[in-house]
């Protein structure tokens, strides 16, 4: 594990970074989603994983982004580039507006309550509130990537763009675990009490951790919209919410966990075209064939992490 | 009013289909602590199920005796899934993290949603007209044979599952299930035998709930079972997960809410008004209308 | 007292995961006995219990009653057998009426023995009068008699009694005693855990001491009372 | 763990050299339509009949030597699904796009295919389509504005509709239709009592029917999809709404009647001919033949416009001797003569649009069948 973490990593970054100029453009646009999403199960891992809160709606942050990116460079001729600081506090601070409330709920009805919000913010946009969504088609024709005023229409730019986004996040994700509220987080999973004992406002970190996760998701939002300059309401559905939510489980809430994650859910049905049909059902299959075989995730977190909802409670009822 | 009394009896068609599906979920969450997201998708597949019956079984006969005959197969094929499922995607987890459960029922929601598209196809398919078109129009206000037929069939399979439930010893059995499984051993109870015997419950008034579906709506595509399943859902917190009549209330609210929202406000906002409903209830009464018959912790 | 075994443990261990909670004990109840298991919290007293009941799994050993190895049995098929299980903590059906309750109790009887029922109800008259009332609302003392009520009501050749004392009154306690004196009278095996030491050897024939999932000492009761060790760690009596 | 990190690697370099594949010399026509989904029957539609065109095109010898690739992309008839098919189409190096069926489909790719130089050929009838400037886009249907001149004039005119009640979804074909026949009932003098909207696929129209009802309309113009159509009109009947339905052309399916049940004796639709019938010899050949590949008829007119709109696209290559899109384009959009179409006479305006209007209107009979009523 710890060979993997010193060179496992470092190679599969460089392989990132030289990878998309081997491909042609059908692949480095698969390999663009794959850093999307990848960024976007990272983001509900931060809430999931690492806050334990159950929160199945993270494709209204990953889509607000989208559409603040789409509607900013569409309607008002902001730079993509420009759009990112509104994708980001924007996004962020609707995930304290709406944990806020709900932060306390039984897991279960978090989970619902979650992706109610998913569907509401859908209905949003369908519905064209205030004119700017462009309802169901949603809004095609964005702008092409510029920086310092020259156009960077290539895919490469689009892949660096996005990858850049993925380190960020990573910088961002190992920072947490190193700092105080990464500590606070930690202790909240290993045993709630316990932190509340020791002076842990539990409640602003979990909302920090809700905030942080959707800022990111909405980061991922506008690569997302610039990668296929257009956004549309079905994007953004909550059944995505529910694919970063089993992926992050699926995978144990680990790196390597959710890469593979990512990998299995967005490339291999592009690899494999003719099962395209099948790849739902293949899908659920091994959603529920991973669980029974382990139960803590392909891969679960290193020992010591272990979230706290991987860990067997007692059932017993009162 | 007449309008008024027009939505109320929508509504109420409606809801009694959201209530019989709510009552699977409510089932399963109050012995089993797990929300069993497959239950839309079985729905949608009942109402599959039993197209093809009509089709390949029955010859297309359209006889009373030949939709009463659909009804109870697509039941008993739907309740064999039940079991089936039960046994391969959630027993083995009984004793698992209580989210690998959850993971388990999505993938199991994805599975048979597209074990559905996979074997019946993407496009929708119709359902043919078996229940007369039979109206009556009193003062304004126009109910249909199907409405009738739904409402009264509904509230009929309510009140017998709670009777069993309240009044039988297996129904003593399935609460004590709900509330402390161990406890329940104890007295030399089976409870994956209750366990079972409520996922045949479920799923055949769930396979009601689609055939009804079927019947009335007549069109049915295979990712329907994701939104009759959620709004389901919904009925049963609303009226406090785990307590069967609060899931009947539930479902019933919610059928004339949504009624009523779409006719006064917006059929398009429906949706959202739903779950802005759902979470303030959530916000102000945590455990529903009627409560929860189950203590469970997360 | 007849020597027949009626329920034997041999070389029992439970673990939970890597943790052993039950290291390999060994004991004996005779029909008609009173005996009690006694030990300090986390001795593993209720987890023998559980055990017994099959709700927890052995690692190794064999539990047998009347001859018949219940290791491999699941949970439910036990109270058929003749043994009933009044657990730790009560664990009546709180949303449950009394009378619910009690007919649960009698769910492996294809018919619920009348006579069974009106003898519960003259050992705990209490649950008479309260028997329309939702379980959870009666008083500790009042579930603790539900409970024992309740496992009675399969008429089981062996009774196992799960702290019965815990969290009740002086009072209380010692009407509770009386009753188990009753039950073992109707000639019900007694297989009693306690923490109460002293109350529990007063009622029981014999007596097993459990030690961190070991068992430290066994007697007659009249010889673990006399023993020193039990009166420094459970009567607390200094010599 | 360290095998599985080992397959991803592996895996990569696979991506790696399958990228270096290069692809043999065609002409590289893609299909872009809703292979699954809602509208999968009519998406099916458009696939067969390009695929049957392409085969016969080949069995002639191709174009100008070289045969026809066809590549096919489900857009599911939603605009996500859509702008990925365009930047999936046209990374694979096609010519031309066929399709899609939904205007919402089409006007998402759009944008893609005009950067790429992509000519793009859709039944779409929204408006908007060719609002645009694309001179990639060409429209081988009518637009919608032809459709709700028809349509208005047809209610309030011919049949002297006092209250008019028009209902559509969100789609972009949708919401245009039914806006474009309001403001023609509008100027036609006619009377709009309510302009409702309803959510696609939610089945439940009821509550939505039961406040028109309260309108007391004499007719209902659905501007939709048959999907909705067939249940609207189901359930219009079953609230005992007397008034007319007359849907509009994404109504002319089959499946409406099979969802209407006994409902759908009376509805009217309007849209151009159906498939059988097309009077013109082509239309008859090209039919016969599809009947025989797939065992079927066309699922309706779209797909056969498609194939139209495909056919006027390798004409003007052909008659330009070059592969040159933009060539291709300038020809089409200032034909001297029309092409003889499987739809009729095919040819555009300078904006893409299709020229001409052939609208009827035809009632349900009790057998399902169509009987035409109106023609224009």
């Amino acid at each position: 594990m710890k060979n993997l973490e010193r060179f496992g990593f470092p190679a599969l970054i460089v392989v990132m970074a030289i990878m998309p100029n081997l491909l042609n453009p059908r692949w480095q646009a698969v390999a663009i989603t794959f850093l999307i999403f990848t960024v976007v199960a990272l983001s509900q891992d931060i809430i999931l994983g690492k806050a334990g809160m159950f929160n199945m709606g993270q494709a209204l942050f990953f889509g607000m982004g989208a559409y603040i990116t789409a509607i900013l460079n569409s309607q008002y001729g902001w730079p993509l580039l420009a759009t990112i600081p509104v994708a980001i506090l924007l996004p962020a601070l609707f995930g304290v507006l709406l944990s806020g409330p709900i932060i306390h709920l039984r897991g279960d009805y978090l989970l619902v309550v979650t992706i109610g919000f998913n569907i509401v913010f859908i209905q949003v946009v369908q519905n064209n509130l205030g004119g700017i969504t462009g309802g169901p088609n949603g809004i095609f024709g964005l702008d092409s990537l510029s920086l310092f005023g020259t156009q960077l229409t290539s895919q490469l730019a689009v892949y660096y763009f996005a990858f850049a986004v993925l380190l960020l996040t990573l910088g961002i994700m190992r920072n947490l675990e190193k700092s105080k509220a990464g500590r606070a987080l930690h202790y909240l999973r290993e045993d709630h009490l316990a932190a509340e004992s020791i002076g842990i406002n539990t409640r602003v970190y979990k909302i920090f951790a809700f905030a942080l996760g959707a800022g990111i998701a909405g980061l991922a939002g506008t690569v997302f919209a610039t990668q296929y300059s257009a956004v549309s309401p079905e994007a953004f559905e909550f059944i995505q919410s529910v694919l970063f939510f089993s992926i992050v489980l699926v995978g144990g809430s680990s790196m390597p966990g959710i890469l593979l994650g990512v990998f299995m859910m967005f490339v291999l049905p592009e690899i494999f075209r003719e099962f395209a049909t099948w790849r739902f059902f293949i899908f659920g299959f091994a959603m529920i064939l991973a669980m029974i075989l382990r139960p803590r995730g392909i891969w679960p977190a290193t020992f010591g992490k272990i979230p706290k909802f991987l860990i067997k409670e007692s059932n017993h009822g009162a | 009013m007449d309008i008024f009394l027009q939505q109320l009896a929508n509504g109420l068609t409606i809801g009694s289909i959201f209530a019989l599906v709510a009552l699977g979920y409510t089932m399963v969450y109050g012995v089993m602590k797990l929300i069993n997201f497959a239950h839309g998708d079985m729905v949608a597949a009942s109402a599959f199920v039993g197209l093809t019956i009509y089709t390949q079984v029955m010859g297309q006969a359209t006889s009373l005796v030949a939709v009463i005959a659909i009804f109870f197969l697509s039941a008993a094929v739907m309740a064999c899934v039940g079991i089936i499922l039960e046994r391969l995607a959630y027993r083995p987890l009984r004793e698992a993290p209580r989210l690998s459960a959850v993971v388990s029922a999505l993938g199991a929601s994805l599975m048979i949603q597209n074990g559905i598209m996979l074997i019946w196809g993407p496009q929708m398919r119709i359902f043919p007209e078996l229940i007369p078109q039979v109206y009556w129009d009193i003062n304004g206000v126009v109910i249909s044979l199907i409405q009738v037929l739904i409402l009264v069939l509904s509230l009929g399979l309510m009140i017998a599952l709670y009777l069993f439930v309240e009044k039988t010893r297996m129904g003593a059995a399935i609460r004590a299930s709900a509330i402390d499984q161990d406890a329940a051993r104890l007295m030399g109870i089976n409870v994956n035998r209750i366990i079972a015997i409520i996922f045949i419950i479920g799923s055949s008034l769930g396979a009601v709930g689609g055939l009804f579906i079927g019947l009335y709506y007549r069109g049915i595509t295979f990712n329907m079972g994701w939104q009759y399943g959620l709004y389901a859902f919904i009925a049963a917190i609303l009226g406090g997960i785990g307590n069967i009549p609060g899931a009947m209330l539930g479902g019933m609210m919610l059928g004339l809410f949504q009624a009523f929202i779409a006719g006064y406000i917006s059929s398009t906002w429906a949706d959202a008004f739903t779950f802005i409903l759902l979470i303030l209830i959530l916000i102000v009464r945590p455990t529903g209308l009627l409560g929860e018959r189950v203590a469970g912790k997360v | 007292m007849s020597n027949d075994v009626l329920f034997e443990i041999k070389d029992l261990e439970v673990s939970y995961g890597s943790i052993a909670a039950i290291k390999g004990i060994s004991l004996k109840v005779h029909k008609g006995e009173i005996v009690t298991i006694l030990g300090a919290n986390g001795a593993g007293k209720t987890t023998t219990m559980r055990t017994i009941s099959q709700l927890i799994k052995a690692k190794s050993g064999s539990i047998k009653f009347k001859g018949q190895e219940l290791t491999q049995l699941p949970a439910h098929k036990i109270v058929k057998l003749g043994i009933s299980q009044s657990p730790e903590g009560r664990r009546v059906f709180g949303i449950l009426t009394v009378e619910e309750n009690l007919m649960l109790g009698a769910f492996v009887k294809s018919k619920m023995n009348k006579e069974t029922l009106q003898w519960v109800y003259q050992l705990f008259p209490r649950l008479e009068e309260r028997r329309k009332q939702l379980a959870g609302t009666l008083s500790g003392g009042e579930q603790q008699m539900l409970a024992i009520g309740r496992s009675l009501m399969s008429d089981p050749e062996m009774l196992l009694l799960d702290e019965p004392s815990l969290g009740l009154a002086p009072i209380l306690v010692k009407a509770i005693f009386e009753q188990i004196k009753m039950i073992a009278n109707k000639g019900v095996t007694v297989l009693l855990v306690e923490q109460n030491a002293k109350a529990a050897l007063k009622l029981a024939d014999r007596g097993y001491v459990l030690d961190v999932g070991k068992i430290a000492l066994s007697g007659t009761s009249a010889e673990l009372l006399a023993s020193e060790k039990i009166q420094e760690a459970y009567l607390g009596k200094k010599s | 763990m360290k095998r599985t990190f080992r397959n991803i690697l592996l895996t990569l370099f696979t991506i790696v050299l399958m990228a270096g594949l290069s692809w043999a010399d065609t002409l590289k026509v893609g299909v872009q339509a809703p292979i699954t989904g809602s509208y999968a029957n009519e998406g099916q539609g458009i696939e067969n009949g390009v695929r049957l065109m392409a085969a016969q095109i080949n069995a002639k010898g191709g174009v100008m030597g070289r045969q026809i690739e066809v590549i096919v992309c489900d857009d599911q008839g939603t605009a996500m699904a859509a702008a990925i098919c365009a930047k999936d189409l046209v990374n694979k190096g096609v010519a031309m796009v066929i399709g899609s069926y939904t205007s919402t489909a089409a006007e998402a790719a759009q944008k893609t295919y005009f950067n790429a130089g992509v000519l793009q050929t859709s039944d779409g009838t929204a408006d908007s389509l060719t609002e645009h400037g694309y001179w990639t886009f060409l429209r081988n249907s009518f637009p919608n504005s032809a459709e709700a001149v028809f349509a208005a004039n047809y209610m309030v005119n011919v049949k002297s509709y006092k209250r008019i009640a028009v209902i559509s979804d969100f789609s972009s074909y949708a919401a245009g239709l039914a806006e474009a026949t309001v403001a023609e009932i509008k100027k036609a003098g006619g009377n709009v009592v309510t302009y409702a909207k309803i959510k696609a696929d939610s089945q439940n129209f009821t509550p939505v029917l039961t406040n028109i009802k309260s309108k007391n309309p004499d007719v209902i113009f659905f501007a939709g999809y048959y999907s909705d159509g067939g249940q609207l009109r189901a359930q219009q009947k079953a609230l005992g709404i007397k008034a007319d339905f007359i849907g509009g052309d994404a109504n002319d399916n089959a499946d409406f009647a099979k969802l209407a049940g006994s409902s759908a004796k009376g509805a009217l639709i309007i849209n151009v001919p159906s498939p059988d019938a097309l009077p013109y010899e082509i239309a008859k050949t090209f039919i016969a033949d599809y009947q025989r590949t797939y065992g079927m008829m066309p699922p309706s007119i779209w797909g056969l416009m498609n194939i139209d709109g495909m056919r006027a696209i390798i004409h003007a290559m052909e008659h330009n001797q070059s592969f040159d899109t933009k060539k291709a384009a300038d020809y089409l959009h200032n034909m001297d003569k029309p092409l003889e179409g499987i739809t009729g006479s095919i040819s555009f305006a300078a904006d893409g649009n299709r020229i001409g209007g052939a609208y009827v209107v035809k009632e349900i009979q009790a057998d399902n069948s169509y009987k035409v009523i109106y023609a224009q």
